[in-house]
């Protein structure tokens, strides 16, 4: 049997593989590189980066709840400036495409953020996280307001020279008005799910585990939540969706690919197994191997 | 890397030690490193355990563990010959004391373990060792017999159940006005220990160093979950790559 | 050490400890009776109850997902006369409360259901069900607009004689807002949270699992979500909260009163261990008993 | 209840039969009745499993079954020792045919096992007993021997390679051109089987029983998940409770 073309070509970016570690799980890649080259992931998404450095939250700012974990890390990075300094160029040097996270308070902070990645010249794409649930301002408050995101989206993507995709929160009463807004603003792809807002109580101390009160759902818990979300924009958008949500194995990321995503992230699976991205790409391979599929868009979207 | 379960001891009401054998590079071990347990098999725990690494030998490494929640105890009911999925060895542990120096180790509770292997491995070079180790209870006492080995010891209980009653901020102090002096202070236990300690030598010639926690989610400094600020809080450091030892004249406690 | 007290007093409801099985996951009590008497229940929550019967949607219409499960079950009842006649007499013989569910697909739907049901003078309490998600009209539609919501629960109380509680749907961008319209429209109390919408792929067969496509998640997996819920509505309410979602120890009830909940509700887990219910009062006991806790008006909603 | 694993055998590919000991009310076991299995012991899995009682003895009770998922994956990996979460007996059996009645049993691919039981628990009573089992291939085939000793087997594979090629229905059409003839029929098995048996049977006087499958949470009458339509489509019927076996005019295939 031949083998089977695990390559995607998403809103111009052509990717060796479909599989691309989430933001905020695979920091700028370093400290992943002593497990795998990181030139067989399809692509890798960094940490979100913001205009000034941010310390984050304080501490605890993550906890483990059953089938997945929650976060409030409160995007903690160093600023833009120095991501693209000292953290970009050593990536870009791994031969692996670059996806830009980027997030900001108000929406001249976001232009502003995406001008100077843009001009680093080091991203292959955009990731507009309107979707953050654990910072005060801004955020997720773009996420949850069709017209503010449109309107985010739009001024985005005029200065945005490399494709541009939009990172969707869950915590909306429908996801396909947020969907349809990225579009209309100019959006050239969609990734979804960001985590869902949750809360742990420790009952002996009586008090949140996090020091933040809430913080976000990831994991397998939210796998099924994702894939319904990444079934219902596919059906509403002309353009392609990055999906991700509690994808640990191959077969997890096929049941993204068949509800209409083109590509998937893995973000929690990072932590439990370091090796997670190589043996998921192995998965799918295998997984297409033995059912004869040669290429992922024979599959994708097949559930109607 | 799967490690096998070589041994496993209750070592005192809830407070577990487990050796384990199989591939490690267990000549790199560092004291004050660490590592991560896989907790099950399945996807119910998705974040890994981080353990110190209380003991090595040239083909095993020991851990001794108190049971909290779920993941400890989970590691508690393993038995002989189960294989744990661990990765390590993780962070960076104490920096060796100069040839002679005068050393005093701290420990409170759980902090105990990774003293161990430090005191094992500086006994060797330093001039005198002193340890100094808190609990809360003479039921919650571990390794005092292994650390009485490696140097002057001085163990107190909050309820005086066993050696001498209070903490062991007290117990440095009478040390101290008893004629002791040190270059180099090791710590590891709970943070206000850590606090006081570093306090009450605050205004002295003495390097002292600290072990911190946290909670961790990737272990390997890509989550920024485990952060500490920079004594000047302007910063932060994670603890499972810069640390988890830091100079305590460099982290804000 | 004394006896610590359970019981509870919830929107003029008296019930000897907060432990009530879910509506949809204890029928009408009869097959659980076989485990154990259920007067050692504070409540119990039957199933939906539509005017006319419903056989609800097709199978599969169940299965298990990482940490929960999916259910389409589509309201399936045999209709409010068959209910009040031959199920509820049953169970009112049983000396404990019953919590009856209600839903509709119209606004006059619910209105007559609840009277009928008010009128056979065996409900204890009615629970408006306004968030099925696994239902064409109604259900859900009325859960996720606030005006909506409003109107209906005064519609509703206008002719319901016993305390009315307000089933919430977690698939909302802004619980709070619901859980106001809910009181504003004169709700006595409020449950939280229903189902989270969510999908499965059989990705041998390329389709969904569930014959509905997609069904409502629930079970450990939804926990965090359904504990900010709750802290979140406390924060903004003043009626009584019932919290659930993914209660599957004593501790788990305890966490969702330390964010607010007056009392708890158990739904999956009945499933995965027929003596569920009754092992988490005894944990809850067991909980106050090591605390020292003597009521549970001295934790609810601890954490402030 | 909580049964042992007395025992646990590898039967054909991914087919597994395991032998439960322990408290189980075994006197009261009709064949076609069911139990639901606790998979792990943590979160991760909510669903109890479905599986026939395949045999049941004074002391013991066997099932058989294949692994399709991640539930029959965990059974097939049980050992000898280990304890199963288990809730049964559930549902309603075959019920017994009257003395010397003609009987024919279908059975196909993992619905066979529940037939054993029916088998064991008629041959005595029934005067002439007719099995058909239909399997994909030989490496599929189970419980054959068993059969052979209960009365006249015939066994089909879709592939021939063992006993006759061709379907079940093939099989039962060409035993009644050769002159048998049933009272009395029995079937559990994939859902077209069945339908398909029900119409060769339509217009005959023949009383028939189907064992159906259908996904379950509570497997106790509760939830309904489970069920299936009534012949007029007009009402539905729990699986777990009212059946899993029903008089096949009852309901609709
Ligand atoms: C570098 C380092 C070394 C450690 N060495 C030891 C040791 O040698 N022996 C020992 O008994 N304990 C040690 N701990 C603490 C140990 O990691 C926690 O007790 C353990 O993670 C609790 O897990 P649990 O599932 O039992 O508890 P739960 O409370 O159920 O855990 C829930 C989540 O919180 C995290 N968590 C809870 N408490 C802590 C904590 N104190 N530190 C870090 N994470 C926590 C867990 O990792 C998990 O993600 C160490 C911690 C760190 C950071
Ligand atoms: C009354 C009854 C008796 C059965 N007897 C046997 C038997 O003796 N031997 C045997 O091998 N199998 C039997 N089955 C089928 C068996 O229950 C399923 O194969 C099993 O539940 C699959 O679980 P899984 O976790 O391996 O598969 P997964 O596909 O991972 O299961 C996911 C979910 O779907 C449900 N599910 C999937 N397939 C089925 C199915 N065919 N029937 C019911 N639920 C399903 C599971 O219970 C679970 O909730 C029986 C089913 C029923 C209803
Ligand atoms: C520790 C942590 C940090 C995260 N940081 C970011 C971030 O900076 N930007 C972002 O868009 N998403 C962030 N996310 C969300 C993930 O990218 C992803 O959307 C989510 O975790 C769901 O995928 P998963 O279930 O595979 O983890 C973070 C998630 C985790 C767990
Ligand atoms: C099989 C099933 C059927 C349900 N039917 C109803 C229902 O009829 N009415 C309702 O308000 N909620 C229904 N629910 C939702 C539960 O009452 C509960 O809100 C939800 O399952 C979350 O709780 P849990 O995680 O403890 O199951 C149903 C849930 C399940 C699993
Ligand atoms: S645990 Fe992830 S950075 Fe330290
Ligand atoms: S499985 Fe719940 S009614 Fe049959």
């Amino acid at each position: 049997m031949s083998y089977p073309d695990l390559s995607v070509k998403i809103a111009g970016l052509h990717l060796r593989n479909p599989v691309i570690p989430a933001s905020g799980c695979f920091g700028f890649g370093r400290e992943y590189a002593q497990f795998y080259p990181l030139n067989q992931l399809g692509a890798v998404a960094v940490k979100a980066t913001t205009l000034k450095p941010r310390i984050g939250n304080p501490t605890p700012r993550v906890t483990e709840v059953c089938g997945g974990m929650l976060n409030a890390i409160g995007l903690a990075n160093p600023g833009v400036d120095y991501v693209v300094r000292y953290e970009l160029p050593w990536l870009a040097n791994q031969d692996v495409p670059i996806i830009v996270n980027v997030a900001g308070e108000t929406k001249a902070e976001y232009v502003e953020v995406v001008r100077r990645v843009c001009a680093s010249g080091l991203a292959a794409a955009i990731e507009l996280n309107v979707s953050c649930p654990n910072v005060a301002a801004g955020g997720m408050t773009f996420g949850v307001d069709p017209n503010i995101l449109q309107d985010l989206v739009a001024a985005v993507k005029e200065v945005c020279t490399v494709p541009l995709f939009v990172k969707l929160s869950p915590n909306v009463t429908d996801i396909r008005e947020s969907a349809l807004a990225a579009q209309a603003g100019g959006a050239d792809g969609l990734t979804l799910i960001n985590t869902l807002l949750g809360m742990q109580i420790d009952i002996y101390r009586r008090r949140p585990v996090l020091a933040n009160k809430t913080g976000g759902l990831s994991g397998p818990a939210i796998k099924p939540i994702a894939v319904r979300m990444v079934y219902e924009v596919a059906s509403v958008v002309d353009i392609p969706i990055i999906g991700m949500g509690g994808i640990f194995t191959g077969e997890d990321a096929v049941e993204f690919i068949m509800a209409g995503a083109s590509a998937v992230m893995v973000g929690t699976a990072n932590f439990t197994n370091p090796l997670a991205c190589p043996q998921i790409i192995g998965e799918i391979e295998e997984f297409m191997r033995k059912q004869g599929i040669r290429s992922l868009v024979e599959i994708r979207g097949c559930i109607g | 890397m799967l490690l096998r379960v070589k041994d496993i001891a209750n070592l005192a009401p809830d407070i577990w030690q487990i050796t384990l054998s199989g591939d490690f590079p267990y000549k790199t071990v560092k004291p004050g490193q660490f590592i991560m347990i896989r907790i099950g098999s399945g996807k119910e725990h998705v974040l890994r355990r981080p353990i110190s690494i209380a003991a090595v030998t040239e083909q095993s490494l020991t851990i001794v563990l108190r049971v909290v929640g779920r993941g400890t105890k989970w590691l508690s009911e393993r038995c002989i010959g189960d294989l744990l999925d661990v990765l390590g060895p993780l962070g960076r542990g104490f920096p060796s004391p100069p040839q002679d120096a005068k050393v005093l180790i701290v420990g409170g509770g759980l902090g105990v373990p990774p003293l161990w292997l430090l005191g094992e491995t500086i006994q060797a070079e330093a001039d005198e060792v002193d340890v100094v180790l808190g609990f809360r209870s003479q039921r919650d006492c571990i390794l005092t017999d292994e650390f009485s080995r490696l140097g002057h010891l001085v163990v107190t209980t909050d309820d005086g159940s066993f050696g001498i009653k209070g903490n062991v901020i007290e117990a440095v102090d009478s040390l101290r006005r008893s004629g002791h002096s040190w270059e180099y202070v090791y710590a590891c236990g709970p943070l206000p220990m850590l606090r006081n300690l570093k306090r009450y030598f605050s205004n002295q010639d003495v390097k002292g160093y600290v072990s911190l926690e946290e909670h961790m989610a990737c272990g390997v400094g890509a989550c920024h979950g485990c952060v500490c600020l920079s004594e000047d809080r302007s910063l932060t450091r994670r603890i499972c790559v810069n640390g988890p030892v830091f100079p305590w004249n460099e982290v804000c406690l």
